[in-house]
């Protein structure tokens, strides 16, 4: 769906309705952040007033509040939802979707989503992985010793749009973050052949030194200055 | 925690048991900290020990929260507290913090626990039926540190038994389980079955063994576990 | 290059077939060059149209080779050779180099071959018998890259064929390359086969023909490939 | 082999020597570096007047010149080379000693030597990759198809020891590694239960930003100054 080579030159985009404004309805989008840090509000506030219906979301948890991703359960564009946890308490939209029927959830361990997102992007079809043997996680899956130990065969979770939240963005589309706000940003930054980042300033080619650069800029198709910063749906 | 008056007399609190973890915790080790009394167990680790405190979030050297106002909010612990770095912390992404943690190098995970069994299964995601909790970093942390403490109260609020023969609940991760602390006894799993350690002061073996369906294994003297003023506990 | 004066006489310079393989790569496209020929493809790629060199040693951003005595020896290419940075550029280990090839990130991957069958065999690593070359990335880049470029002068010295039905040297990887680049033809590999898309001034298709095993296609005009003075290469 | 914890507080070695001295005979060494960028000169030097036999060693390529890597062969001290480039014109001591059939060989793709590296140190015990199929690299291997595409199963590649050259280190072992000198180090060092890096500069702790570091600390047992940072052998 997106361009075969990133447009020459600069990634910016002038807004996050511009940002997302060609995702298509039933695509699979890889969104970042963990307990509301790193988490890309803007682009997600500009969702909401998306059409694209019929969505696969794959994130860490199943929303927080009334605001985010709620707002896209709530507007019934997500078909389905692969994440790590689900029903946290504060999760009270996605929990009543989903008892009401109303959208898809699967659910894995978080090293192992974080895995599969990796794999995805570097080109790794299948890995085996000791976590979940003897589980719920387990079910339908392969298993096979290696060494004495049994592991799972897990497949590569690639997604069509990467949203994702950086601190800070050069226009070539290298990122920085800050504390713990990378979280799953960086693989599924690799993982998606469009990428879209959110971040807090945009500097020009250089003014990231070269061995500071966390998510080199080859991952990142378009960078957007979220226009809200203070937004903090914890999605 | 029960309804048994005795047992419920002698319990530790959940600063009581943090800061009997804590002391199974050796000098230099990196840990991993679940939600609830494993969070407390950082309170009573002494900073000059080197004992180094990982989220699964992307943190290695996760110190104390920092005093209202001063939190950064980019900076978190998988439990969503704000927390500060120590010097020598790193941060990273979450590939790099499970494959830390799937990789062995994490050197104790003190996890909460909803059952444990016999032979060190640990329950700790969701009870059955749909709706409730969730994997997060649970699977992962229970299967790759190199040893898994547990600690949960020895019985349900209604008395029923937590620690089983078999697990009722679904699995976190078979046979993980190391040292499991509860609010009346210490009690080690080994090649032969879990050993009773420690009880709570005023209790005996025989008082755990009541209430645990597998058969606890003694060797030697069993010690004390002991309670102490809540104030005790620095930070909590 | 090879024992047939016509052929000999008409044949390209490695600075030639560098600057034909530059007008192949797209605006902003990310490329990785091989040793020799394929390094040189830099010299004729203007800076203004974004593209990005990567080296699987862990940079994307190589700029030109520094001034003697500016090197800095922390910095290198694939081939050793001491690299500058550009503004934008990126450093990594390994490891997510490799993630970066072998998942389809770097655009063109443009090697150096020993030999390519008719349907884009690529062999580029070794000759039998033990003893000589390595795999190094080869074997990645030449699987990873969304488009394969692969340059040889066209014969042996002894006159051999190397483009040939099926390769008998070690493959690096099975139906990879998208385009071929020799020192008398220009050939893109098709769903249908080879196809001659241009042949060195001087020569015709049926020259081509002639020293290539397969049956190479022709659709519509077949361009030329022109010789220039050695002077027009930049830091040649 | 090693300690099952770090040692409490500092990591750092008086020498060399010192850091190498309990290195057994018959260990796997996971040894960084490419092109003599990266390579733990002052390290190779130790090891050169260390009584260890038998070594299994996995580098990037079989040793430059004379020096370095190229003494432990003449030395008859390796057993086994694994590497991704054997035969370079400038690897004539490795030739030498191969072709008299005194050392064993195993030569793979430089993305699946990373790749399997990372694995032993990321708890993957095998994983799939599409590099290889329908080549030498793939003889003795399973293969599978993912969507279509064939890959082959690899397995982790783990060491006893990883011998490592980084930038700059902190007094409990963060890691920064300088330009293209990062190579196959990151991975190394998470790959071996004991990890010893040889370093330019020891700084205290905290004067690496938790965001640079590279390495984190947990990842590195032992570190030590470079007693001649000017030795350039391009092992």
């Amino acid at each position: 769906m997106p361009e075969e080579l990133p447009p020459l030159g600069d990634k910016v985009y002038l807004d996050s309705a511009a940002a997302v404004a060609d995702i298509p309805d039933g695509a699979v989008i890889l969104l970042g952040g963990f307990g509301g840090v790193g988490v890309p509000e803007n682009l997600l506030a500009a969702m909401a007033d998306h059409p694209a219906r019929e969505l696969t979301i794959v994130t860490n948890h199943a929303g927080f509040g009334e605001r985010g991703l709620a707002v896209l359960f709530r507007q019934g564009k997500v078909r389905k939802l692969i994440c790590t946890y689900a029903f946290h308490k504060s999760a009270f939209v996605f929990r009543e979707i989903y008892m009401a029927g109303k959208i898809e959830l699967e659910q894995i361990p978080q090293g192992t989503m974080a895995e599969r997102i990796r794999a995805a992007g570097a080109g790794i079809p299948a890995f085996y992985t000791p976590t979940g043997v003897g589980t719920q996680a387990a079910e339908g899956k392969e298993s096979r010793g290696f060494g004495g130990r049994e592991a799972l065969l897990e497949h590569a979770l690639p997604g069509d749009i990467a949203i994702i939240k950086a601190h800070k963005a050069d226009r070539l589309g290298n990122l920085v973050y800050r504390g713990t706000a990378a979280n799953f940003n960086p693989v599924m930054a690799a993982a998606a052949p469009l990428t879209i980042a959110e971040v807090e300033a945009v500097v020009e080619p250089g003014e990231i030194a070269p061995e500071a650069v966390h998510t080199p800029s080859i991952y990142v198709n378009r960078v957007v200055l979220g226009e809200n910063l203070e937004l903090r749906s914890e999605a | 925690m029960n309804s048994d008056p005795k047992l419920e007399a002698a319990a530790l609190t959940p600063g009581d048991i943090a800061r009997r973890i804590a002391r199974e915790i050796p000098p230099g080790a990196a840990v991993n900290l679940g939600i609830g009394v494993p969070t407390r167990v950082a309170n009573h680790v002494e900073p000059g020990r080197g004992v180094m405190f990982m989220a699964e979030n992307g943190i290695l050297g996760a110190g104390p929260r920092p005093a209202p106002g001063e939190e950064d909010w980019d900076l978190i612990n998988a439990s969503r507290e704000p927390v500060t770095a120590v010097p020598g912390a790193s941060l990273f992404g979450h590939a790099d913090s499970f494959a830390m943690i799937r990789g062995g190098h994490v050197d104790i995970a003190v996890l909460g626990a909803l059952q444990v069994s016999a032979r060190g299964d640990l329950a700790n995601w969701t009870v059955p039926g749909a709706g409730k909790g969730g994997i997060g970093g649970a699977m992962d942390l229970a299967t790759g540190a190199r040893q898994v403490f547990a600690t949960m109260t020895h019985l349900m609020k209604d008395g029923g038994l937590k620690l089983l023969e078999e697990c009722s609940y679904p699995l976190t991760a078979s046979g993980v389980v190391g040292k499991l602390f509860t609010d009346i006894a210490f009690i080690e799993f080994t090649e032969e079955g879990p050993l009773l350690r420690e009880v709570a002061a005023g209790l005996t073996a025989e008082d755990i063994q009541r209430v645990s369906e597998p058969r606890l294994l003694v060797a030697g003297t069993i010690g004390t576990l002991t309670r102490e003023p809540e104030a005790a506990e620095p930070g909590a």
